[in-house]
């Protein structure tokens, strides 16, 4: 049942009626707005009670697979633990209720936590400034591509007009190009799974603005030559952009900052376990080198001392200063790209990035990338000696792997999807299915460190299981799921029939 | 290890499957001369007991003054059920529902929530949310120039009381494919935009108008004239909107003649607390002619193989995984849970509870003004028709009388000298349906002494 | 699984590990323990992650029914909406860090509340002094029977050893009376469901300490001639108890005090809507006459005046005072039954009953029992007329009332049990079932007041539906549940085979 | 109307159906003197808004003083998800598992709970919970009148180094059965139950001697001795344990030759917040032979029709709904929701967690004494090995230190003086492991300061 469906004309929680304004008064309350402003209609929201409300959503929530439920190996997504004192500790009372514009006399708690932030993500990443302002991974490459139109604008540069992007790019990569105005231009993958060098070679020049890159690479892999690609970008006069997507596999290993990247955008949503929610918020903070400093997003926290003058960590003076934090904006930095939010971006999340990032420490940071690998590539070794391919066999997997079911898909008839439905039945979530669109009928597995080996021992079972359905009555396997609430749904229909709102009417 | 759940059993054991003697080998194909082997700056590890003391103390240290700042963001109510339910493991752990049979639970809520959204706005179709308003915002104008194949260019008029942080965001975001945004003036006696100065651009090629209600002044505009105007000039219509204001406001679907074509907004008012700024949401809903122009997800209503009502993903051809470049935006990863809790909000609330809470701020926001225009030194700037926020001019600097105020605890307003020099000592002002007739007394009394100093 | 499944040795949750001391130094923290004091082996305890203990509870959870999931009638427990925000207020910091030893000067806004609602719960009640102690119905019964045994005892009356209680009470009623050292006789029913006024005079005399009561009783009626029974017991120099359970019926309408009881005992857990949490906790407040005032177990909050003098609400000097409040103890009262607990009684509990009955307020109580009662006979309307058969068909339902499937388990072979069964099926918690025990084949069902109409409708659907079955295919019945995690579960190899906890070896 | 979801079309279809026109009507069987019209002094309504920020004022007018008070409470580090899973709806709002089938979550839950209980105690079996530690050990008391075959009378020995409030609770609660409580003096010296006074009862009828570990005063009885002179004497032993203890001490059921015979105690350390003294929750365990004496919810694990394992609960002929006035206790409700959050807790913790947690609280208890001992004016009152807690006496009255103290925001520690006047001004002192460096500092300049004042 749709929760319009409890719905009663004229009921409503009585204890959740404000005060001051009773039924009739509420009328009277907005006698001074002109009638043609008014609405004329209540408009269409449920009219349940609070228990019907409370009762609907913790019934809907039950329909879910989530990290709390189920191992969720879904490629690129991290998912792994997100521990629950990170939520609790991000939801106190003190930070739920400060306002966005509160002064700074009510804000240092707060403020104090942001730039420490700032300063664990620069000393991770290897990069000079950080920003946290951006909402989500697709808003940080979106500031990172907007810093590097702007750094060569500032140049005077204005010839510039194509980013580079590999073939197995994620989507936003390309999307976010076009989004600052550039063209983009595809780099084909090697049969190793690293970018062609060659093409790389032969498609920079004047035109090129930059290279957005995964490395980890989405195809799972270690991008080994990055040395050399950096510097043929930079000598064609591009900049690097960093997709931090897989920051996972790396921390505490290798930098971005070392890599030879100008600019990356983290998912603190990944990396740093903020929840996804069901589909977010995330944040997607920024780093850059020193040469992007100037043209990061605001508001940044500064630490300033007595005399307002903003301190750095390097800042010898820094130590012995009274703490003191105020917002950096526009007029500390006048050549900043500018604010990409109402406020500050996602505050509470970064709460909570802060929050486990203390709690994994420093010596809790390379231990993520050791067995998010380990996990990865034992999942690697299990699942392609029970008959399963590798898309790149010779490779070391990374955080995650790809395998590819082309030879099922071919022999048996069960492709990738109906191979993913099945593996729901068994009480697993799906790894990422045709993604990165280069490797046919590909799973993209991320473990994640969080999960233990029995676990992932439980999922090679499923996932023979699953094989040997397919083998032997593949026809169980193209309609599953079987156990879930609903069945296989025609997303056909859907596209085609649109019903995107109810209506009593049906 | 904190989070890791091997014992070295397991791990020598793995180590013997995948046929290596260390983890570190694992990290072989890593230039050796790239790699790192500290993090030096990065604090030792504390346990959730030390970081659970840190966080008390750090948000005691902001204290809880009593704030009458909105500008965007508003204090209300929450109900205790609201993220109680909407951080229960399955909603808070899931990702985005690409699954979409693992996945009912967010996308059943999903559905609903575009319902509702429909509800408040009058609009054929919602998306599943934005970031927040402001980038909504700068998502609208983006869709506007697709949307209007009656422009060919790409000028947005953007009137000037429309939130400037709003307008500043979306300069930054549209102006590198080369979008202009024109400025439109208001009428310094009503806060309002000025249609003359909106008639001097008659018959120009102009992809949208952008309209604000209540505007950043709090200031209720001609909305109906405003639509037609654009209707009238080809343009389309952006509404950007505060939802808590559409239970008593007339909706965008029926502005003017035709309605807006798009309205979005921040649903921060709608069950998300205030929490420094985020993460609240943006919502966008549109005319069903444009919905294959609207960015984000989109949840649609299906049946399963045994015909039984299911929801899944839909219209995904727009989104960047699949259209990559040609998507209509870069968004990926949106405000689910905050979308989650807000969707059980409005379902706790309903109709009426959001009537109330409108009409019960607004009743606040007018009773504190009439209480403070009795103090000397105090007027309100604009005349004319607002809601649940004003503006009041003093006759001391802004900032001091803030400050005075901030020493008893009480955040009196926000600034607009920053952005409006124009309009002198000018202060925002809001109480919403949190304030008690104390707090009024005290915030009066507290302006009284800062006036008085 | 059971969480064991998931132990492996040696691992351990690294983020809740305190700090002072690490494994090695944890030895040495114990060094000045004699070697014979310490334990050798390490406890069966299960060594998951945060992790596995969160997803494998999770899960278990999704295995319950309850209130917030499911409509649960469940008879003479007053299954009503707990409000959210009864939990999160009374979980707020500075509740849940209070130590109960904490001086008078750290306690003054948690004793504040608990003076209130005291107050409030003799308001409701009619009596002259509550006590919040008990922690639940029955220890709220054991301290009301030992205030009646205190009571004779301080008037040097020691004949009296006798507790009267009819057959359909409760059998916390019985049990209490033997744990307070007294013989139980019972009183039958008459046709109508009211006490059989005959056998109470005739059982009645100088042995009678007293009687217990619930009214409404648990056979879902309102004793009548309830100011004649009083007289009766009274006459013989016995004392009236009453049992709250079902004060959900009367809330605002009538009150225990008035009725002419001496002592009752309130289930906050039922009638104030704390969450029953699977079993518990509850809490058993008690309330007394004049007569029983100095018997009432401590400890108790007092108002007290600057010179320590207690104050109470009739005293028309308490309000000039500034408030403070203080424990009464055994000094104050030194006639108290004494102490049921090791410090207050369940704190939390109260506080959860407290924000209830604030938003409840004057005009919320009678509602309760208004809607309590017209949902129950609706209920009652609705099925006999579908061919059920009421109990007690010529009564009103109070909040609760008896069907009897008698006549079903005869013709069909479906009994009340196998009906039940089939009632989770349909989605639905059964109704208490087989209590009280004089009706034969029944159901007690108690839909209480936040359920709407609808949800009664659709419990109507599915008894009909269960009826239908029964007709068409008793097995089907009979062999239920179908749809649950488990089918119906081997009670008798249980208690047979007893098998209450885990080991490895199985 | 607060909670109640009807409309006026509601209640009309319904008065129909049962064919009155009035919900009054539904009362008039009760005799109409009875009926009252108004409750005046229960204050009106207020909202979940209001009542929110009453409950806040009210919690921050307490204050969250430093606190070093044991004496029976014991604040530990609780772990976030512990409180978050077991207040999920499906745990908070369900009733004790009548139904079975409907019930598996909490049953195997319980199921888990008894085998963690059993592992920490030593014993054979554990039952779901009683109220909280002072009444389990009046249940204990009950039971072991019941469950000694060997004894005819109703004797009890009952030393005095048992927590004086569980003492007196048991008092009050088995003395209406003729049970008599006789005390057993502990040694000036050590704190502990004094072995030759335990001698003076050789060869009488004894039902049960009950010994506490570690005591009230924090120190540890020589139970291995104190066992086995209860069986051979023919008594049982029962034992009152704190169970976060027992990850250190050696568990009762090896006490002795034979063990413990039944073990209760409080279980808040393990996962219950102080919360003002409850809810926590009481439990016990016991022998095998002593199962069907035992009283209270047990959960069993079965089969189901098809064979799968499941849960149920068992040995119900002990209990008041099935036995009536022939049940082993009147116990129904218990603490099952604490019960979950402790199951939850240690699951968490695991062996180590506790044992860390055990052993940290002593360490900090110890420095904190030898910080204290060095102070003018403060001696350790007992010798010998304690646990976590010990007594140290003043020379200046307790009460006026601690009014000092607590005018610093430390609470000192729990006042010995009313229960045992004998040890002058002695005062019960405990350092968890939520206790840093800075902190025991903190007690020791306020006890310096209190004391040189
Ligand atoms: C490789 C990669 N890049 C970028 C993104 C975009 O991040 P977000 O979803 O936070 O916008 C994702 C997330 O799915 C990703 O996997
Ligand atoms: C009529 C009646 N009396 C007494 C009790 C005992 O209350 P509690 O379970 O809180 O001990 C109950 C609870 O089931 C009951 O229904």
């Amino acid at each position: 049942m749709l929760i319009f469906e409890h719905s009663l004309e004229g009921r409503h929680t009585a204890s959740q009626m404000p005060t001051a304004v009773d039924g009739q008064s509420a009328a009277a309350a907005l006698e001074d707005i002109p009638a043609g402003q008014l609405r004329k209609s209540k408009p269409l929201l449920p009219e349940v009670s609070e228990l019907q409300a409370v009762r609907h959503y913790t019934r809907l929530s039950q329909r879910n697979f989530s990290i709390d439920t189920e191992f969720y190996p879904l490629g690129s997504c991290t998912m792994k633990y997100n521990p629950r004192a990170c939520n609790s500790l991000a939801m106190l009372p003190g930070f739920l209720g400060r306002h966005p514009y509160a002064p700074p006399r009510f804000s240092q708690g707060f403020m104090q936590i942001l730039f420490e932030l700032q300063e664990m993500l620069k000393a991770v990443t290897g990069m000079r400034g950080v920003s946290l302002t951006p909402m989500a991974g697709a808003q940080g490459e979106f500031a990172g591509v907007a810093m590097i139109r702007a750094y060569h604008e500032a140049r005077g540069d204005n010839t510039r007009d194509e980013i580079l992007v590999p073939d197995a790019a994620h989507g936003t990569n390309p999307a976010t190009a076009i989004m600052c105005g550039y063209k983009v231009r595809e780099i084909p993958t090697d049969a190793e799974g690293d970018v062609d060098l060659e093409a790389l070679r032969n498609a920079v020049g004047p035109q090129t603005a930059g290279i957005m890159l995964t490395n980890p690479s989405t195809l799972g892999v270690f991008e080994r030559r990055i040395r050399e690609i950096a510097s043929i970008v930079h000598q064609a006069g591009g900049l690097l952009y960093y997709d931090g997507a897989n920051l996972n596999a790396i921390l505490g290993k290798v930098r971005p900052g070392d890599m030879g990247f100008d600019v990356i955008h983290m998912n603190l949503h990944k990396t740093f376990s903020t929840p996804h929610g069901g589909g977010g918020p995330g944040s997607g903070a920024v780093g850059v080198s020193e040469r992007l400093l100037p043209f990061l997003p605001v508001p940044i926290v500064g630490k300033v001392n007595k005399e307002d003058r903003v301190l750095t960590l390097k800042d010898p003076a820094i130590a012995g200063q009274a703490e003191a934090f105020r917002w950096l904006d526009e007029k500390d930095l006048p050549q900043s790209i500018g604010r990409l939010s109402g406020f500050m971006g996602n505050a509470g999340i970064l709460l909570r990035a802060y929050i486990y990032m203390r709690m994994l420490g420093r010596q809790g940071m390379p231990r993520v990338a050791d067995y998010a690998t380990l996990n990865a590539n034992y999942l690697m070794a299990r699942l392609t000696r029970q008959g399963f391919d590798a898309a790149f066999p010779k490779r070391r997997a990374t955080h995650e792997f790809i395998l590819t079911l082309k030879r099922q898909a071919k022999t048996l008839g069960v492709n990738t999807m109906a191979f993913a439905k099945r593996l729901l039945d068994k009480g697993f979530h799906a790894p990422t299915t045709y993604f990165p669109l280069l490797v046919p009928e590909c799973l993209l597995i991320e473990p994640t460190e969080t999960e233990s080996k029995q676990e992932l021992d439980r999922f090679v079972d499923a996932m023979c299981e699953v094989l040997r359905e397919a083998e032997a009555s593949p026809e169980l396997v193209t309609s599953a799921p079987h156990s879930l609430p609903v069945r296989r749904l025609d997303d056909v229909r859907a596209a085609k029939d649109l019903d995107l709102t109810w209506s009593a009417a049906g | 290890m904190p989070f890791i759940p091997h014992t070295e059993n397991d791990v020598q054991a793995m180590l013997a499957a995948i046929g290596i003697n260390s983890i570190d080998e694992l990290f072989d194909e890593i230039p050796g001369e790239l790699r790192i082997h500290d993090l030096p700056e990065i604090p030792a590890a504390i346990n959730e007991m030390e970081i659970t003391r840190l966080m008390y103390e750090r948000a005691a240290r902001d204290q809880s003054p009593l704030c009458f700042i909105g500008a965007g963001a508003y204090e209300h109510h929450i109900p205790a059920a609201v993220w109680q339910v909407a951080t229960r493991g399955e909603f808070y752990s899931s990702y985005t529902p690409y699954q979409a049979e693992a996945s009912q639970g967010t996308l059943q809520l999903i559905y609903e929530y575009q319902t509702m959204m429909t509800g408040l706005t009058g609009m054929d179709v919602s998306n599943a949310s934005l970031y927040d308003g402001a980038s909504a915002l700068s998502e609208a104008v983006l869709m506007g120039i697709r949307a209007n194949r009656k422009s060919r260019g790409k000028r947005i008029l953007m009137p000037t009381s429309v939130n400037p942080v709003y307008r500043a965001c979306t300069h930054g975001i549209v102006k590198n494919q080369g979008v202009e945004l024109i400025e439109v003036p208001y009428s310094r006696d009503t806060g309002l935009t000025a249609l003359e100065a909106l008639e001097r651009h008659d018959g120009e090629d102009i992809a949208a108008l952008v309209v604000q209600q209540p505007n950043f002044f709090g200031s209720l505009e001609e909305v109906d004239a405003l639509t037609d105007w654009a209707h009238a000039n080809n343009a389309l219509l952006i509404a950007v909107v505060n939802p808590m204001a559409l239970a008593v406001l007339k909706p965008p679907g029926q502005w003017g003649g035709q309605g807006a074509d798009i309205a979005c907004g921040d649903g921060q008012p709608l069950g998300a607390p205030l929490s420094s700024g985020g993460p609240y949401y943006g919502f966008m809903c549109c005319k069903e002619a444009h919905v294959r122009q609207m960015p984000g997800r989109i949840v649609g209503r299906t049946v399963d193989a045994d015909g039984r009502q299911g929801f899944v993903l839909t219209l995904q051809a727009r989104e960047q995984h699949i259209r990559r470049s040609k998507a209509t935006s870069n968004i990926c990863t949106n405000q689910g849970l905050v979308v989650t809790a807000s969707t059980i909000y409005m379902a706790i609330m309903g109709p009426e509870g959001l009537f109330r809470t409108a009409a019960a701020s607004h009743a606040n926001t007018r009773t504190l003004l009439q209480r403070l225009v009795s103090i000397a030194g105090v007027e309100r700037v604009f005349a004319g028709p607002f809601f649940h926020e004003a503006v009041l001019r003093l006759n001391r600097p802004v900032q001091d009388v803030l400050a005075a105020m901030a020493d008893e605890g009480v955040l009196g307003g926000y600034a607009l000298g920053k952005d409006y020099p124009e309009l002198g000592e000018a202060l925002l002002v809001c109480a919403t349906e949190t304030k008690t007739e104390a707090d009024l007394d005290r915030y009066a009394a507290a302006l009284s002494r800062a006036l008085s100093d």
